[in-house]
């Protein structure tokens, strides 16, 4: 229903554990963040994409889909880096809204931030992409998260496809009946839909109460998630990867 | 039987050429499938879980769009614009399986009015509409419930007058019949009855081939495209057809034959299509 | 409106990470002790999240055609009250980031400040006041009044915090901060206010019918 | 037929004695119902919407509390304490129609996992549990998918799962076969009966009176109270008794009834339960 998370059910790292994921993208995405944007960041990304269409056996088509409203937004937000507003010579007068003008060191620091945020970006997605939440979210406790709170979010991520069946269902039973042919309907539309499913969600939250309660619910979701092992050589592999692009970027920097 | 959707005789009010359709990656639910509804006629839509009929029901109604082929509204090609649709929308009316798909205003006269108002029609005639609706299943007396208060099979008609409001040319339901009880069964087969008889041309997928049997002109068997189509004691009497569609075979036909065999029954006369009438067949005979 | 992931440079990342942290902490504590008193609001809670999610991502038509319902906490702020929200909201912004891509990870922090701390708190504020001052109207009037604004504001109170966000990460050459506020609030306005005008009205629709049911 | 619920010649490992129910303020769905379910036996639990089925299992499965009678355990009352209470659930389970009321977990074995658990059986038993159930519903392939990208009919089997790992003995199923296909409920049948093998009780509600009759040992018609109990060729071909409880009536028995008069059946022969006996009757005649 949900294409990234789809997808991370039929990866095939996903029975690798969590926390070795973790630490490759997370590495990575920490190299993106504190190396030097050139040529960190481009480094970075480009071993992100080695390993998800490499290794990790990512859909291209499927993780550019899930990439460009975010890389719009990074794009959008850095053209205001282009230009800057304050006529020159004001800038010590204090914040004098002045005319537009081309920023001229804007152009290099527009790419620098697209750079990094696109290297960053591609990281993040790349977790996703591998590690179904099912696999990682009764795991957060382990990293000191109360065992309620995680509960509660194992709970809202089940519940979320649900609800978000029940919204396709009724806008798909709307659109059918023309509720989104003028602007004026959808508007309509999109409100009675909002109450709709509030009442729904109500309402289903009983039932799950009685439906559980029959299998001997008495306020605690408790559930056997199976260990799965982490071996620690993996561990270090996933950790090295991080450490040779830090070192390649470092190293260009002496060199170049 | 050739796949391919024999052409009906009537004019085809509705029809669907060379349609090809997949869900995201998955691998199609078919291609190449051609079907046709006659202008008039009830046409039964069988076939297992997954085999597609959903789908279908969903193109010709122009809630999903084909990959390729196209949809065809009293012989012309329905273009896929915005316009297209919509106009598609407004002849050819889709009722779900599930009725709480398709309710989401606080009242039933509410939840009737919002096809006919988004059809952008002036508040008089969209009250008629919908006075003639509730009136057309039964249903006036809870014009002013709110609709979650209501039984499967009450809500399961408001959705039925809500797509009546918008006077379709097809009506295309989706397992009309799931959930009910026999007694809401048969007072929905009346008054489907009742529509067939204004002129409403009508598509029902169903699992029940006994329902098939009895109720439909002609009966359409997919699973990943067409594996028959043509009148309902043809198609529905072929055992061989059923089984390979995964679906049990009809009672009647199965007794039609054994009671002629036995001579209860003349060579010539169609098979019984409800248990009362094999009962019926021997109070008579007595 | 949500901040991608890698747009901050870390030190904004995780100031807004550690403003925000008292506050969903709160959140959390207050939702743990409404289940631990109430094991019945477990589900409901879950529930509520659910819907909270779904909410913000169903499309709304906007001026590029349509988008997705940029915050709902309005709605969420009126029904649940801000504490809860900056919980659930949380929550909510965690699977956008996982399961959309709206959003980062690292910018979850600045993210939670903007849609589940202040859009709330400004929602619930603005509500109270609104109620107060439409006392004498009828009350059809008053409510719609005020959830108008109320979810209106909230989200345009939460595009004003991400520009604001925005420029201190990356002042203006010239006019520092306030230029550069000025220059993405200017940049986003184009698709943020009339979103917030046509959330307004959808929550009206919602607490009408809501109201009625 | 009396109503009343015949005892069963079996000892009842189920009862209800007595039972008056009803919601809030509303009229009372049933009062001073008897209903017995001996050890071993399939019940079949039929009745039009609104009649009250649902609601008896649930007073059955204690996930209702009678407003007057009593639930009875191999012959002993179940005291309506939360320990009394907490005793039937471990012995009796129910699993609901819309299979998304009972899961609450994305991880199929997880979700599986959660009724041994609050058990308190320690997680090696829970794991070989969780196993055991999953084999026996044919879904050890699905342990690792996510709960929200399977099938209707798959979340049907999961709940199915996580209710027999509790190894209740006695298994309660709200419309079981309710929407799935002629397939799936054949899968399904194959599946209980193998349960009825090894010795589960089963307690079955139904709208379908041609499965009730090809499946169940008893069944009890219900509408409002008991309107008949006794072996499903009793019951079920009492044509008068299921017009009453606005039922269709079943094939099997009317077409038995035809078959026996023609003399293609002896007149001591049970009546045929599927349109597939039917014509073996033929093939087997020539």
């Amino acid at each position: 229903m949900l294409a990234i998370d789809a997808a991370a059910y039929k990866s095939p790292w996903r029975d690798v554990h969590p926390a070795v994921k973790g630490t490759l993208f997370g590495g990575l995405l920490l190299c993106a963040l504190a190396l030097p944007a050139w040529p960190g960041a481009a480094i970075t990304a480009v071993t992100a994409l080695v390993v998800a269409f490499g290794p990790a056996g990512v859909e291209p088509r499927a993780f550019a889909r899930a990439a460009w409203a975010p890389l719009l937004f990074i794009l959008t937000g850095s053209v205001t880096l282009l230009f800057s507003v304050g006529a020159p010579g004001d800038a010590a007068a204090g914040p004098a809204l002045g005319p537009v003008a081309w920023d001229p060191d804007g152009l290099a620091r527009a790419a620098e931030i697209v750079g990094r945020a696109t290297a960053a970006l591609l990281c993040q997605l790349l977790f996703a992409f591998t590690t179904p939440l099912a696999d990682l979210l009764p795991r957060l406790t382990r990293i000191g998260l109360p065992a309620a709170l995680v509960e509660m979010v194992a709970l809202i991520y089940r519940m979320l496809f649900v609800t978000l069946d029940t919204a396709r269902r009724i806008g798909t039973g709307q659109a059918g009946r023309l509720g989104y042919a003028t602007r004026r309907a959808w508007i309509r539309s999109v409100g009675s839909l909002g109450a709709a499913l509030f009442i729904r969600s109500y309402d289903r939250a009983q039932r799950m109460q009685r439906g559980l309660e029959c299998r001997g619910y008495t306020g605690e979701l408790t559930v056997l998630v199976d260990a799965l092992p982490l071996r620690p050589q993996a561990l270090l592999a996933a950790a090295a990867v991080p450490l040779l692009v830090a070192a390649a970027t470092i190293g260009s920097g002496v060199w170049l | 039987m050739s796949p391919g959707g024999a052409p009906a005789t009537a004019p085809a009010v509705l029809a669907g050429r060379d349609l090809a359709f997949a869900y995201d990656d998955a691998d199609p639910v078919f291609t190449g499938l051609n079907v046709a509804v006659a202008a008039g006629e009830v046409l039964a839509v069988l076939g297992p879980n997954g085999g597609g009929k959903t789908t279908l029901l969903r193109l010709l109604a122009g809630s999903l769009r084909p990959r390729s082929g196209e949809i065809l509204l009293d012989g012309a090609g329905v273009p896929q614009s915005r316009r297209g649709i919509g106009g598609l929308r407004r002849r050819v009316q889709l009722v779900f399986q599930d009725p709480d798909d398709q309710l989401f205003s606080a009242s039933v006269r509410q939840d009737v009015s919002f096809g006919p108002l988004n059809q952008g029609l002036d508040t008089d005639t969209v009250r008629e509409r919908v006075d003639w609706a509730l009136d057309a299943l039964d249903i006036t007396g809870l014009a002013g419930q709110p609709t979650h208060l209501l039984s499967y099979g009450q809500r399961k008609r408001v959705v039925l007058a809500g797509a009546l409001a918008m006077r379709p040319s097809v009506l295309i339901l989706d397992e009309p019949t799931a959930g009910l009880d026999p007694a809401g069964v048969e007072s929905l087969l009346a008054t489907l009855e009742g529509l067939r008889a204004s002129g409403t041309t009508l598509v029902v997928s169903t699992h029940e081939v006994d329902l098939a049997y009895r109720w439909a002109d002609r009966a359409l068997v997919i699973d990943h495209g067409v594996l028959g189509v043509g009148p309902v004691r043809q198609v529905l009497g072929d055992t061989a057809l059923l089984s390979a569609a995964r679906l049990r075979p009809a009672w009647g036909p199965a007794v039609g034959r054994a009671l002629r065999t036995s001579g209860l029954l003349p060579d010539d006369a169609p098979d019984p299509r409800t248990p009362e009438e094999v009962a019926a067949l021997l109070d008579s005979d007595r | 409106m949500h901040i991608a992931e890698g747009f901050l440079p870390p030190v904004h990342a995780v100031a807004w990470t550690a403003v925000s942290a008292p506050f969903v902490i709160h959140g959390v504590r207050s939702l743990t002790t409404t289940i631990r008193t109430n094991p019945e609001s477990k589900l409901l809670l879950g529930a509520a999240g659910a819907f909270c999610f779904v909410l913000s991502a169903l499309k709304i038509p906007s001026v590029s055609g349509s988008s997705s319902h940029p915050t709902g906490t309005g709605l969420g702020a009126v029904l649940f009250r801000p504490p809860v929200m900056a919980a659930l909201g949380t929550i909510t912004l965690l699977f956008q980031a996982l399961l959309l891509a709206h959003g980062g990870l690292t910018t979850l922090g600045a993210n939670v400040f903007s849609l589940a701390i202040v859009g709330p708190w400004v929602a619930y504020g603005v509500y109270r006041l609104v109620r107060g001052l439409t006392r004498a109207l009828p009350e059809h009037t008053s409510l719609g009044l005020a959830v108008f604004f109320a979810a209106s504001l909230a989200s345009l109170g939460t595009y004003s915090v991400t520009s604001l966000q925005l420029a201190l990460a990356f002042p203006d050459a010239q006019s520092g901060v306030l230029g550069s506020f000025v220059k993405f609030g200017a940049i986003f306005s184009v698709t943020q206010i009339p979103l917030a005008i046509i959330e307004g009205l959808v929550t009206v629709i919602i607490v009408r019918l809501l109201i009625k049911a």
